[in-house]
C-alpha cells in the first residue's frame, strides 16, 4: 500500500523524525485556514503518487493565507499524469542550506533490508546512483541484529554529509530504521532530507510503501486505505478482493495464480489477440470469487471475448463452473466464451458447462487452443 | 529418483484440523505419502483420517518422527508455525500459507538459513515426487513419474507445465513451487542444485516470471554449476508494468526484472526459454532426443 | 540489583502483567490508610531480600484496616534472617485455586534466556525440580529471534496448566519475556502465579534482579537503588564504587581484581589465617581508590593485620603507593600493613614505599611470603 | 608458537584516542606488535604515535588490512564496537571494556557465534605472545617466550600465575585473558582446543574460580579431546557465597559453582589442581620434566 506524502509525515512524526508543521485541506477555504494556523510562509503540495508534481505546478509557496488559498484552488482538481489532485498539503516553508537523500528498503534481492543516503540529495538522486555511484552510501543490515550506530556512521561519513548534521541525519536513519520496521514498511524514501539554514534535518518529503499483507496489524493505518485516483474496475476489484489492472486490449482474461495468468496473457498476444486486462481470480478462487471477476471483467466494454482459464489445485473446476453460470445467468452478458478447465475436478467441472451453458460459452481442451479461438471470435466480434 | 520427497517423507502437518489442512492432509495420505502426525494446539489425542494430532510440532516428532511439515496456518500465525518446526528438528518445512507479513519472513529467513533445514515456500503449492509422495496442494492427477525436474514461483503455471510435460508422455522426478513471495525459503539456484546432484534427474524445467533478479542469479549459476541441462519459461511478456518501489526501487532493480531482460540473460547463458507452455514441453523433448 | 517484591509487581504492571492492586507502607498508620483504600481484605507483606518470610511471620491476612494497622506494626523493625524490615506492601487478598510457578532466567551456561514454568508452584519449586523433574516445563529461547507464540504453548501444556488458564498463562510468559529484555533482567521469577477462583491469573509475589551494568540506561530504576538491609562497611564500600564483603576474620585484604583477590584470601587460609573480609579495589585502582579501601577495611576494628595484594595490569603500582600513605597518613593506622606490589610501576611502587612509609608497613616480594607475614602479624596482635 | 595473537597480527585499536586506548595502543605497539590503525568517529586524518586513525572499522581495514581489532570503548557502546569489527571482517576481536550489559553481550555473542570470527572478552586483559606481540592490557615485563599455554577468567591472577612461571624459568606461548563476564566470546573449551592444536604448545594452565559450570565443562573436554596435558588452578575456597538467583537461580546451578566441585571435576578427569599460585608452577615445573 503505497502512502500519501501527507500520510508518511504524519508516521513520521509518530517515530521522532523531524517534519515541517503541515494540514491536509480538500478545499481552498481549508488550506486558508490551515495556512492561518501555521503561520508565516508556506507551501501547498499537491497529494498524488506520482512522481513530478512539481514540474506539473503541482507544488507551490505562498507568502501569506490568501496566496495559499489561491494555490490551492489552482492545485485542487488538477490531473497529474492521470492522478486527479483531490487533497493538497499546507505545511510551513523550510529556508533550504543542503538536500539530502534518505531511503530503507525491502531488499528483495539480499532479503535484507537495504539503507540508502547522500549528500546529493533532490529530484536527480537516480541520475546519481547512476553516474556517481560513490557519492550514494549503500548499506544492508542483519534482520536479527538490526540497525546499530557504527551503521549510521559509516553512512554519514561515506555519504560526505556535512559533519554539523551528522548527529541528526544519524538520529533521522535510526529512527527510519525503527519505522520501517515497526510498521512493516516495504520503502521509506526522505527525498530531500534537508539541513536548513538554521541547522536543523528536516523531511521534506516522504515516500512510504506498507506491506499489503500486514495491513491488518496496523490500525493506525485503516484510514489510509482509501485512494481517489483508481479506474473504476480496479477498484471493485480490490474492493471484492480480486487482483485486476485493465489494459488497452478487447480479449477479456480470467484466470486463476497469477503466473498462469500473465502465461495466458503472453500466449494471446502470440495468437495475434490483445488481452483487455490481467485478472487473477486468486489460487483458491471459489463460485463467489468467479461472478466478482465476471462482474468487473464485463463492467468494460471494449472487452469482445472472454477467456476463461482455470487450473485447478486448490480452485476446484467445478466450483468455478457453477461460478460462471451464476454470473452469466445474474448478468446476461452474450459475448462469446472460451473456457478451458484443467486439475481438480476438472470432468465435473467441463461437464456442467456442457450440460447447462448458454450456447455463447465453448470449451477448449488446451490453453493454446483456448487463446486462439478467444483471438478469433474477438476479432469476428470486432 | 526425487529430491526432498520421496518415499522417505514422514510428514506433520501444521493446521491439519483447519478446513484447508484437513483436506490437502487427507489427500496426501491418499496419493501414498506417510503422512504421519499433525499439529493442532489444545487438539492433542483427536485424529484427521487417522492422522493423530498432537499440540506441538516438537510433541509430534518426538512421537513419530516425522521428518518433514506442512504449515496450513493462518498468515499471522505462519512465521511462529515455521519457527516452531525449525525447533522441532525436521529436515524439510513447506509453507503453503499465503499473505505472511513480508517483514516476518525476513527473521524467519535469515534466522532458517543460518542452520541446516530447507524451508520450501510460503505461498507455494509444495513439493510433489509423482508416483511417490506429494506434500502440498498440487493436482496430482497432472503429473506422471519420470526422469524431468521442475522448478516455479508459480503454482497455476506449474501444473500447466507439468501437463503439458505428462500429455507428452514426459514424466517427471520431482517438482518443486518454491513460491513468489519477495522472501522465500528456497530459491531458483537451492533447488536446481539439489536436481544437478540427482542422479535421477536428466533435465530441469525452470518455470520464472516478472519481478525480481532470481532468475538472472540461476542464469548464472546454471552456466558455472551445472551439468544437468535446463530449459526455461518467463511469464509475463504482456504483464503490465509492475509499480516502482520509488527512486530506491528504481536504483536497486535497474533494468533486471522484465520478462526480456531475463529470457536474454538465461539465453545469454545457453538456456532455451519456451515462449508458451506447449513449447517448452517441446524443447524438453527435443533435448531429451 | 535484587528488587524489592513491590518494585518487581510496579515493573510487571508496567509490562502488563496483572498483579494485586497494593501500596507500599512505612508505618502502621500508613498501612491502614493503604488498606481502607485498597478495601476489603488484604494482606500485609513484609519487604525483604530473603526468602522464608512467610515462615518468619512477614505474611499476615487482615480483615479489615484495623487489623492491617496491627500486622504492620508487628512486621515493620522485624528480623527476618538477619534482614530489618523497613516497608511492608499491603495488597488485595486474592482467593487463590491453583498456584504456578513462572521465571526467566539469564543462563549464564547456555548464554540464553531460560523460561521455566509448572503447575506445582508455590514455596516448594526446587523440591520438585529435584524430585518431579517432568513438572517443570524449560525452554531455552533464541536472543535474536526472541520469544514466539509456540514457546509459550509448548511451556503450558508440559508444565500441566490448566486448560482454562492457558491462554493467559501464555501471555504472562510473553509479557514477562518482554519485561526481562526491555528492563535487562537477570531473573524475573513469579512464584506463585495464580489461577483465581474467578479464573484470573494473577503474580502473587515478584522476584527481580537487573543487570547492575544495565542500571544506568534504567532511569525508571534510579529510586530502587537504595537498600535498607546492608552492613555499613558494605554499604559505604558500594557507594564509593569498590566491590568488599565482611567475612568473619582478622585479616583484613587489599586486593586488585576479584581473581587475585579470592585468590589471596584462599593463600590466607592455607597459611593458617582467617580472612576478615573480600575487597576488590577494581582492575584499574587509582590511589583515591585505594584510599577508600582502606577506609572501608580500617572501620572494621576485628582486623589485626592488613594485606595489601596488588599486581598492576592497568593498575599503576606507584599509584597504589602513593593511596597507601595517604590513606595511613590521613587515618593515622598503626596496625601491621604487608604489602606485596608487582606488575606496572612495580619498582617505583616498592621506592615509594621504602622511602617514606611509616614502620608499621612491610613489603614482602612474593604473594605467598607475604600472605604468612600478615598470618603471623594477626596472630602475634591478637 | 602461538596462538591468535603473532608476528601476523595486524591491530585496529577502537577508542585510540581515548586515555586508556592511547595509552595501551601504544604500549602493544613499543612492545612489537604491528598496530596498524586506530578508530575514533570524526577523528579521521589524526595519528597517534604515528598510528593512523579513521573513522569507521571498515576503512581501517580497507586501508590497512587490519585482521584483528581491540575494543577500547566505554560500556555502552561496546556492543555497537563489537558488531563494527565483526562486520568489518577481521578475524580476531578482543574486548577490553568492562561493565558491558548483559543483554547486548547476549546478542552479540549469539550473532558471533554463527560467524566465524572469534571473540576474547570483554572485561578481559587480552592476549599475549610473549616476545612476539601483544593485544590488551597485560603488563608484559611479567611475560618470557617458552612453550606453557595459559588461559584465565581473572585479570590479575593471570599476571601472578605467568609471573611464577617465568620467575621459575618457564615461558609462555600465549597467555589469553578470556574475561569474567557472564557472557564472553570465548570460553575455557575454544582456547584449550587451540592452545591443542599448537605444536608450540606442550602444556596449558587452566585458571580459573568460582562461578557457573565452565570449568567443570572444560574438564570433560581435556578429558575427552586434549592430548596436551593441562594443569589447573581455581580461586575462590574461601570466597563468600555468592547470591542465589531466586529458586530459578538454584535449580539452574544444582551444587556445581564452588571452588571445591570445580576442583573435584577437574581431579576427577585427572588434571592436577595447585592450591596456590606458587604450586601451580611447581606442578608444571613437574609435569614438564
Amino acid at each position: 500500500m503505497d502512502l500519501y506524502e501527507y500520510q508518511g509525515k504524519q508516521l513520521f512524526a509518530t517515530q521522532g523524525i523531524p517534519v515541517p508543521a503541515g494540514e491536509v485541506a480538500v478545499t481552498p477555504e481549508e488550506a486558508r485556514a490551515a495556512a492561518e494556523r501555521i503561520g508565516g510562509k508556506v507551501v501547498v503540495k499537491a497529494q498524488v503518487q506520482v512522481g513530478g508534481r512539481g514540474k506539473a505546478g503541482g507544488i507551490k509557496v505562498a507568502e501569506n493565507p490568501d496566496e495559499a488559498e489561491a494555490h490551492a484552488r489552482a492545485i485542487l482538481g488538477m490531473d497529474i499524469k492521470g492522478h486527479v489532485v483531490h487533497q493538497v498539503w499546507i505545511e510551513a516553508a523550510s529556508d533550504i542550506e543542503r538536500e539530502y537523500y534518505a531511503s530503507i528498503t525491502f531488499d528483495r534481492g539480499e532479503k535484507k533490508p537495504l539503507v540508502m543516503l547522500s549528500a546529493a540529495g533532490g529530484i536527480d538522486i537516480e541520475e546519481v546512483a547512476a553516474t556517481r555511484p560513490e557519492e550514494l552510501a549503500r548499506l544492508h543490515v542483519d534482520p536479527l541484529t538490526g540497525f546499530q550506530a557504527h551503521h549510521g556512521r559509516w553512512l554519514a561519513y561515506h555519504a560526505n554529509i556535512d559533519a554539523v548534521a551528522i548527529r541528526d541525519v544519524v538520529s533521522v536513519l535510526e529512527r527510519l530504521y525503527a519505522g520501517f520496521i515497526s510498521l512493516d514498511a516495504m520503502l521509506m524514501e526522505i527525498n530531500p532530507l534537508i539541513l536548513t539554514t538554521d541547522g536543523r534535518v528536516i523531511a521534506l518529503d516522504a515516500k512510504v510503501t506498507i506491506d499489503g499483507n500486514s495491513v491488518g496489524r496496523h490500525p493506525e493505518m485503516a484510514s489510509f486505505q482509501e485512494s481517489g485516483a483508481e479506474d473504476p474496475q480496479e477498484r471493485m476489484a480490490r474492493e471484492r478482493g480480486v487482483t485486476y489492472v485493465k489494459l488497452d486490449g478487447d480479449v477479456g482474461i480470467l484466470g486463476n495464480g497469477a503466473g498462469l495468468v500473465m502465461s495466458t496473457l503472453d500466449v494471446v498476444a502470440l495468437a495475434g489477440g490483445r488481452p483487455a486486462n490481467f485478472l487473477d481470480a486468486g489460487g483458491g478462487s471459489k463460485a463467489d470469487d468467479v461472478v466478482t471477476a465476471l462482474e468487473v471483467l464485463l463492467s468494460d466494454d471494449k472487452v469482445k471475448s472472454l477467456l476463461v482459464n482455470i487450473f485447478g489445485g486448490i480452485t476446484r473446476c467445478d466450483e468455478v463452473a457453477e461460478g460462471l453460470l451464476t454470473a452469466l445467468e445474474r448478468l446476461g452478458a452474450t459475448l462469446p466464451i472460451v473456457v478451458r478447465l484443467d486439475g481438480t475436478n476438472e470432468e465435473e467441472g467441463r461437464k456442467i458447462i456442457a450440460d447447462r451453458a448458454p450456447s455463447n460459452v465453448v470449451v477448449e481442451k488446451t490453453m493454446l487452443s483456448a487463446a486462439r479461438r478467444a483471438v478469433e471470435l474477438a476479432k469476428e466480434a470486432a | 529418483m526425487s529430491i526432498l520427497v520421496d518415499a522417505s517423507t514422514r510428514l506433520v502437518v501444521q493446521g491439519i484440523t483447519g478446513r484447508e489442512g484437513a483436506f490437502h492432509a487427507t489427500r496426501n495420505k491418499a496419493y501414498g505419502t506417510n503422512v504421519v502426525a499433525g499439529v493442532t494446539p489444545g487438539k492433542a489425542g483427536q485424529d484427521v483420517d487417522g492422522i493423530p494430532v498432537f499440540n506441538t510440532v516438537r510433541d509430534a516428532v518426538e512421537a513419530t518422527d516425522a521428518n518433514t511439515a506442512m504449515v496450513f496456518v493462518p498468515p499471522r500465525f505462519a512465521a511462529d508455525a515455521i519457527y516452531e518446526a525449525i525447533e522441532s528438528g525436521v529436515d524439510l518445512i513447506t509453507c503453503i500459507t499465503e499473505g505472511i507479513p513480508a517483514h516476518d519472513m525476513l527473521r524467519v529467513y535469515t534466522h532458517l538459513r543460518r542452520g541446516p533445514q530447507t524451508l520450501v515456500g510460503p505461498n507455494c503449492p509444495g513439493v510433489i515426487s509423482p508416483g511417490i509422495a506429494t506434500v502440498g496442494i498440487m493436482p496430482t492427477q497432472v503429473f506422471t513419474p519420470g526422469r524431468v525436474g521442475l522448478v516455479s514461483r508459480s503454482g497455476t503455471l506449474t501444473y500447466q507445465i507439468s501437463k503439458e510435460l505428462s500429455d507428452m508422455g514426459i514424466g517427471q522426478s520431482t517438482v518443486v513451487g518454491i513460491g513468489g513471495d519477495p522472501v522465500v525459503g528456497s530459491s531458483f539456484i537451492d533447488i536446481l542444485a539439489r536436481f544437478d546432484a540427482d542422479p535421477d534427474t536428466d533435465l530441469v524445467v525452470m518455470v520464472g516470471e516478472i519481478g525480481g533478479a532470481e532468475e538472472e542469479k540461476a542464469a548464472d549459476f546454471i552456466a558455472e554449476n551445472m551439468t544437468t541441462p535446463v530449459v526455461a519459461y518467463i511469464a509475463g511478456f504482456q504483464a503490465p508494468p509492475g509499480k516502482q518501489m520509488g527512486h530506491a526501487g528504481a536504483i536497486i532493480t535497474g533494468s533486471s526484472g522484465t520478462a526480456q531482460a531475463k529470457k536474454d540473460a538465461l539465453e545469454a547463458q545457453g538456456v532455451r526459454v519456451g515462449t508458451n507452455p506447449t513449447e517448452v514441453a517441446e524443447l524438453v523433448r527435443e533435448r531429451l532426443g
